[in-house]
């Protein structure tokens, strides 16, 4: 079992140009053995290109890449222990499934009966046992992906990098793999440095999320820290839903304080991360955090709002709302159902908001 | 969608350096001999065999001799012409070929390597009976004709390569947009195919300019080409007028693609 | 990453040529049967006549001719040519191939230049460039002076009318034939999977063997047939830097033409060599629908 | 007004071309071959309309026989009379109807001196096996079957399977120890070092002489090739006068001169011959002196099929 | 403004096959004028073929195709006024994204002053209003995809045939893609034939939804009938979550039924659904209506579960349950914030489920 305190990867001061254009500006980061992180953000802010300085593909610019506590910065791609899943599949067109998946095996000269073996577990594994002797023309995308994810597996190698392994999924594969990832990985103890633009994916799997932005990091931390607390309204907006407001600090009162927004809507929040000559912020609120009812519940923040129009999703109904003072947020609530009462579009409802759901994300 | 990444990942820095310099020898070894005929054009022994001094004289009498500008001249038209013709021809062919199941489309490009694995003087001589049972007159025009049959097959091989990596929504989404099938052909197929038109154009543009048995056997006196006067002229030894001639057109090439590539730069 | 999922495979029903589509195809066909098929038959019809005294044709039916063709005399020359060709397929492909990959792999500019760069030698007419070989190789030529000015205790090197020098000179003629088609499919190559075996620890060596080549693999069969078949045929370089010492077929060939006069045995021989070719090329072709 | 000109490569100077077209206003198409057969398979296969050919005595005796050439109309040919009569006459065209002399020469031996201190006197003296790939000889087969003829004993016009058999081993040893053939420009390999011998057209010998007279011209003791290339219009020459205008331009004293300058043969030209300088009618290739035994060649038939196929046969086999 | 009344697109028991290979089998179909339909479905069932049937890239094998009522089945794809998003973008390389919008209004002859306005506000449209002289290899996946759908759009075709549009949008970009396309519809009474894979995209946008399996048609209603009332297994397990329980029918009792379940627990369902032979039936339970309560609420069924598993999803937490009989199920609940309870693994708690909540999807 690796040891879970030692990092198993470190980026330190990395940057990496291609020509003009800076893809990976001067990131630190260490992943701890067995950590689970996953790189967020949006397209083309380098997310790949981290995974390559990983897997050898590029070399830093400037900084060090760290493996297991050795400098690989200029080791080549076939000496790492690392294996990527990649983002196209890159499977080997002229090979059956089952070369596909054995063609790592082969490189390490691992005796004909235990890759066998091998192979056949990590089909299994993404249910595609049966398929074996397909070529990868004759799959399906989503057949593709677990070809390109067993091969990767097979080899046991100490840090797995995943970009958007399960995008090609639909919904219900998707789920199923995913829980197949998350245990393959704790069984096993790999590192896992995964890539997705899927949110509520990363907020499922991963031990620690970094979000990047213009091939910075933007935050670090864990799902629950980078929901409930973005730091950035860059890491607020970009992940779940949130809404944005931008508001003038006008009374500080011991631990709480009032803003105004532009419309003239007057909230009370939390000072804790508001710097004392602050007099401007930016609040982000979570919409399934804003609490909707006939009658007004008990809350620091109480306001009323009609109703602009009522969004079906699924699980939830997506209303969007507009105060009388002419602020417009979305809330989510549980869709209408034998338990649920139903909100309809210009129904006047009662918005509360609990102090601590009010987040802080940027001050002036 | 990957942004796309060209050339060797910068972590290969060794297969890096490896295939730079193996590149730079096969093109010493391409050009060796031409460095040596644009020194030996300058020579002033009429042999090619040692070094005497330097002298002009070989361009001098280049530019006056008119037979071998007027063949230069005859093989600019009809490695000119049997280039377009060839690339249409080659084009067209090997668009229709991939993007139709014909009935006989096997049969057709059995036909259509033929000319590329059939030995030239045997391509000449019965194209020299065919025209003369045909009664057609010798010339530019029989000339051209059996320079477009032996190089349109390589501009169709070559497109066809491309045409196995294009993606067919392309074709799909321009009928979708209202073009019909031959605008679809010409607006975004065609600009999609370039870069194998032009190198099956360079190969038949070579082919053509590179000729000399077909020529040989289906040219009129008047419509011989360079290579038909060099082989007259040099079969008996190098002649350094010739060295001259080739070196004019080397750079001349090398001049027009740095000119052309200077005017597509300024355009952007 | 949909964009990677190839279209639907099969026959779509717009792939159903209309009459437009044959009518567009007819210019090609025609040609094709004008300038390929009837010649091929005058040939054929050749083969199986008899020459008069000047060198004329005359009508009247023998096997004579293709008795002749597999005489062993000339079979030891068809294995001879096959074997020269060969050899030089094998040199061309070594050569060829890394500089192919590397211009596939370059920038789009440079690549255009090298594209261009590599074709220009060849506008200069063959002869021209086989003298200027001559004048490298030659006794007292460049290469030796050369060597002999590094005084690198080599040589001289005895090259000029050596089967050496008929091989320098056929890989010199045709490796752009050998470079152009493996531009052509290594352009077109993934670079993503070249870095998965790289990924899954093959060492350059074993990427190029178990992923790039059988991925290049119709690069190199195309450069294969353009520059085998042709190099078969060849004779003028056999006669200039071989010294004319050893006919290949393609030496056989025009001699019965210009030299013989033996136009029918000529033609035999030519016909034997294409059917040759034809069918290689219908096996090659058959074997590559399949793997595809 | 055009002349369609098929003539021999490296024989025909451009010069004397443009001398022709600035006196006349005749434009000539010059065309050329490198063997009498190259030129044969050309008219025979049609499509040519060439005005004037230029084959050696035994392709044009064929070519009369097969009715293939236009008589002359010898009163547009006033300088005729320039020709020595040493050159006409000949079996191939015994009255002259049809051919008239161009130039003349030998095929001998060169001997690069400098190097070789043998006294080198006929084919066997060439072909010893000390001078394996140190030969340039002639790629033409029917020569080389001569040669071995020659030095059999042999008649060189009358061949057939039984006197091929006998020369076959001797021939067979002689084309392992030969480094070059060429007949287009052997001298090349002599001046580039890379053989000391050659058997080569006299012309050419007569070059390497004028560059060093290190290079020696000997005819073989045992007897040697002397062609006659002539010109000759083609029966079916679309401009025969243009033709005739050609022959009698070329038979001018001046221009053969030039024509000699060029391409050092015998000039059959009396006239011109005397504008020569002292030294080229001095080059022992051009205008060799004694008595040497010299042939000339008949047409021989099918019997040149046989000499192809066992020069083949023998070329392969090594 | 076009006829909502009257039918755009018919589909009249339209196949078409493949070789031996059906790909869309006997479907019949109407779409209104002005109407977004989605087709949803699993990879390979058939969805890209019946755009392509409507767009005239295929001819049915039997069955015909009609537009605005006339009969399209052999009309070449040039002369339809439908425009496709095609599923790989399909953008002319050569040609920059200002070309390639314009593309189909050059087709048209469009005089160039008017084609420049409609450009130009395609790209306001999808925001790509700067990029216009870009090629599209020097652009993110996700703006080349909305180049595609510029270019569909600035055609303004009676029907928009759009093969997933979104896919390659982060979650962010796609919401306000989806808002954006909405608007446009309504705006100009467009006919939209959508294609996705992300259920909860279909639920928020279609008016109707088809689900499509195996080339069949196996579902079609709005958005709430497919998520509530689920025809087939099929259905219910491929649009959001469901948990899919086979049981056996016990006791009738007037609009009322009992069902016990493999474990032995017992449930209350409505009769609607249960045809009276009927002995055996697949109960279908969204996740998202199952109630949790530390007491037991008020419901007909009501039954205790210990929390196996409790996964963060962001605006919610997905919690995985076993039931005293051992029945497995999932359930999702609020997150964890100041207003609502947190639920840990292990907890035992209280489920509660309404009547009307469980849908009986088959019955033997
Ligand atoms: N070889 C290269 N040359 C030039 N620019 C490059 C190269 N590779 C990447 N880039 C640029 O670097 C930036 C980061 O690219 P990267 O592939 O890492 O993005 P990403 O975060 O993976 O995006 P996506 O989610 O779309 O996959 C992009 O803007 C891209 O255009
Ligand atoms: N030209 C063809 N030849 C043979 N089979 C085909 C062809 N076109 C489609 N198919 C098959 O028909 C089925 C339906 O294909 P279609 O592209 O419509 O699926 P889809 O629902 O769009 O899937 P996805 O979500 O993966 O895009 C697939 O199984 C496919 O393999
Ligand atoms: N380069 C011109 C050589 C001419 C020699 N003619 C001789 C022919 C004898 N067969
Ligand atoms: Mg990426
Ligand atoms: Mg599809």
């Amino acid at each position: 079992m690796p040891d879970p305190a030692k990092p198993m990867i470190e980026f330190r001061g990395v940057t990496k140009r291609f020509g003009a254009f800076t893809a990976v500006r001067d990131v630190s980061l260490t992943v701890n053995t067995g950590e689970f992180l996953t790189l967020l953000g949006p397209s083309g802010c380098g997310k790949t290109t981290l995974l390559r300085l990983l897997a050898g593909f590029e070399t830093p610019d400037e900084g060090l890449v760290l493996l297991d506590g050795e400098d690989v910065s200029h080791v080549p791609p076939y000496r790492r222990s690392v294996n990527q899943v990649f983002q196209s599949y890159a499977l080997f067109p002229h090979m059956t499934v089952k070369e596909n998946v054995g063609f790592g095996l082969r490189m390490q000269n691992i005796p004909a009966p235990e890759a066998e073996a091998r192979i056949k577990e990590a089909l299994a594994t993404v249910s595609l046992a049966e398929q074996a002797d397909k070529l990868p023309h004759q799959m399906s995308g989503g057949q593709r992906q677990r070809v390109a994810l067993a091969r990767a597996i097979v080899c046991r190698p100490k840090v797995l990098l995943l970009d958007e392994p399960l995008s090609a999924l639909d919904a219900k594969l998707r789920h199923g793999m995913q829980l197949e990832l998350k245990r393959l990985q704790r069984k096993l103890g790999l590192t896992f440095v995964f890539v997705t633009h899927d949110q509520e994916e990363a907020l499922t799997m991963s031990d620690r999320i970094a979000i990047i932005n213009h091939g910075r990091i933007e935050q670090l931390g864990n799902a629950t820290e980078i929901y409930h607390r973005p730091r950035t309204p860059f890491a607020a907006d970009f992940i779940g839903q949130a809404n944005l407001l931008s508001a003038e600090i006008i009374l500080r009162n011991g631990s709480k304080a009032t803003v105004r927004l532009d419309t003239g809507l007057e909230l009370v929040v939390a000072c804790t991360d508001l710097p004392v000559g602050a007099t401007k912020a930016l609040v982000s609120i979570r919409p399934e955090k804003i609490h909707i009812g006939r009658t007004p519940a008990i809350a620091e923040n109480v306001f009323q709002a009609k109703i602009e129009e009522e969004i079906f999703q699924g699980a939830t109904d997506q209303l969007r709302l507009i105060t009388d003072q002419g602020t417009r947020f979305h809330a989510l609530v549980a869709n209408e159902s034998a338990t649920q009462e139903a909100y309809h579009e210009g129904d006047r409802v009662y918005c509360s908001l609990h102090l601590d759901d009010l987040v802080i994300v940027q001050t002036e | 969608m990957p942004a796309p990444r060209p050339l060797i990942p910068s972590g290969l820095t060794l297969l890096n350096w490896f295939l730079r310099g193996w590149t730079g020898l096969v093109f010493a070894f391409l050009y060796a001999p031409i460095a040596v005929l644009v020194v030996f054009s300058f020579n002033s022994s009429r042999l090619n065999i040692v070094w005497e001094s330097f002298t002009f004289n070989w361009y001098e009498r280049l530019l006056t001799n008119a037979p071998l500008i007027k063949a230069a001249k005859n093989s600019l038209i009809v490695a000119s012409i049997s280039t377009i013709l060839s690339v249409v021809l080659g084009t067209a062919g090997a668009w229709l070929l991939h993007r139709y199941r014909f009935r006989f489309s096997r049969a057709i490009q059995t036909l259509v390597a033929i000319p590329m694995v059939m030995p030239e003087i045997l391509l000449g001589i019965s194209l020299l009976i065919l025209f003369v049972t045909a009664g057609l007159k010798l010339g530019f025009t029989s000339v051209i004709i059996g320079h477009v049959t032996f190089s349109f097959p390589f501009v169709l091989v070559a497109v066809q390569a491309r045409l196995q990596g294009l993606d067919p929504a392309l074709e799909e989404a321009a009928l979708d947009l209202g073009a019909s099938p031959l605008k679809a052909f010409w607006l975004v197929i065609v600009p999609c195919l370039r870069p194998a038109i032009i190198a099956g154009g360079l190969m038949a543009f070579t082919l053509s300019m590179d000729e000399l048995i077909v020529t040989v056997f289906v040219k009129s006196a008047a419509s011989a080409t360079l290579p038909v006067k060099v082989f007259d002229m040099a079969r008996v030894g190098l002649n350094p007028m010739l060295n001259a001639l080739s070196a004019i057109f080397i750079i001349a090439t090398v001049a027009f693609v740095l000119f052309s590539e200077y005017l597509k730069k300024l355009s952007r | 990453m949909h964009a990677l999922t190839p279209a639907t495979p099969g026959v779509s029903d717009h792939n159903r040529p209309g009459w437009k589509a044959w009518a567009l195809l007819m210019p090609m066909v025609l040609w094709l049967l004008l300038f390929v098929v009837v010649p091929g038959l005058i040939l054929l019809v050749y083969s199986f006549c008899e020459r008069d005294e000047i060198g004329g044709v005359v009508y009247s039916f023998t096997w004579r001719n293709f008795e002749r063709v597999f005489d062993p005399v000339y079979l030891r020359i068809f294995w001879r040519s096959i074997l020269y060709a060969g050899i030089t397929t094998i040199i061309c492909a070594v050569v060829g191939y890394p500089v192919a990959y590397y211009m596939a792999r370059a920038g789009e500019a440079l690549r255009n230049r090298l594209l261009l760069l590599v074709m220009v030698p060849f506008w200069t007419s063959f002869l021209i460039r086989t003298y200027a070989w001559i004048t490298i190789l030659k006794q007292e030529g460049l290469l030796n002076s050369l060597v002999q000015a590094m005084n690198l205790n080599l040589g001289p090197f005895n090259l000029l009318y050596t089967p050496t020098a008929v091989v320098i000179g056929l890989v010199y003629a045709y490796l752009p034939f050998m470079i152009l088609p493996i531009y052509g499919s290594a352009e077109k190559l993934d670079n993503s999977l070249i870095e998965a075996a790289y990924d899954l620890g093959a060492g350059p060596v074993r990427a190029f063997s178990s992923v790039i080549v059988p991925l290049t693999m119709p690069g190199i069969a195309a450069g294969t047939l353009l520059v085998f078949v042709p190099a078969i045929g060849m004779f003028a370089i056999t006669d200039l830097m071989g010294g004319a010492k050893v006919p290949m077929i393609g030496n056989v060939i025009q001699n019965q033409f210009l030299q013989a006069r033996d136009w029918p045995f000529g033609a035999a021989l030519g016909v034997i060599f294409m059917l040759m070719f034809v069918l290689t090329y219908v096996i090659l072709q058959r074997r590559g629908s399949r793997a595809a | 007004a055009e002349l369609n000109l098929f003539g021999w490569s490296e024989y025909v100077p451009q010069d004397v071309l443009d001398g022709f077209t600035k006196e006349t206003g005749i434009t000539v198409n010059f065309e050329t071959y490198a063997s009498n057969e190259e030129m044969l398979s050309k008219l025979v296969a049609g499509g040519g309309n060439y005005d004037l050919v230029q084959p050696s005595e035994y392709a044009a005796e064929l070519m009369i026989r097969r009715n293939m050439l236009a008589k002359l109309d010898k009163a547009k040919l006033p300088n005729f009379k320039n020709l020595s009569p040493e050159f006409l006459g000949q079996v191939h065209d015994p009255k002259d109807e049809y051919t008239v002399p161009y130039m003349s020469g030998t095929v001998g031996i060169v001997v690069n001196t400098a190097v070789v201190k043998d006294d080198i006197k006929g084919y066997k003296d060439v072909f010893q096996a000390k001078f394996k790939n140190r030969l340039v000889v002639l790629d033409d087969n029917r020569e080389i079957v001569t040669w071995a003829l020659y030095a059999s004993g042999l008649p060189v016009n009358e061949i057939n399977p039984t006197s091929l058999a006998k020369v076959r081993p001797l021939v067979s040893e002689w084309v392992k120890l030969v480094k070059v053939f060429d007949s287009g420009s052997p001298k090349t390999a002599l001046l580039n070092g890379d053989v000391d011998i050659g058997i080569v057209w006299s012309g050419e010998a007569a070059l390497l002489w004028k560059e060093d007279q290190k290079f020696k011209y000997v005819l073989p003791a045992e007897g040697a090739h002397r062609f006659i290339d002539i010109f000759a219009i083609p029966a079916d020459a679309p401009h025969k006068d243009a033709a005739h205008a050609f022959i009698n331009y070329i038979l001018k004293p001046e221009v053969s001169k030039i024509v000699s300058e060029n391409f050092p043969y015998t000039n059959p030209n009396l006239e011109a011959r005397k504008l020569l300088t002292p030294e080229e009618q001095a080059n022992p290739a051009s205008y060799p002196t004694g008595s040497p035994k010299l042939e000339t060649f008949r047409d021989i038939g099918k019997a040149a099929a046989e000499i192809d196929q066992l020069m083949t046969d023998l070329k392969s086999a090594q």
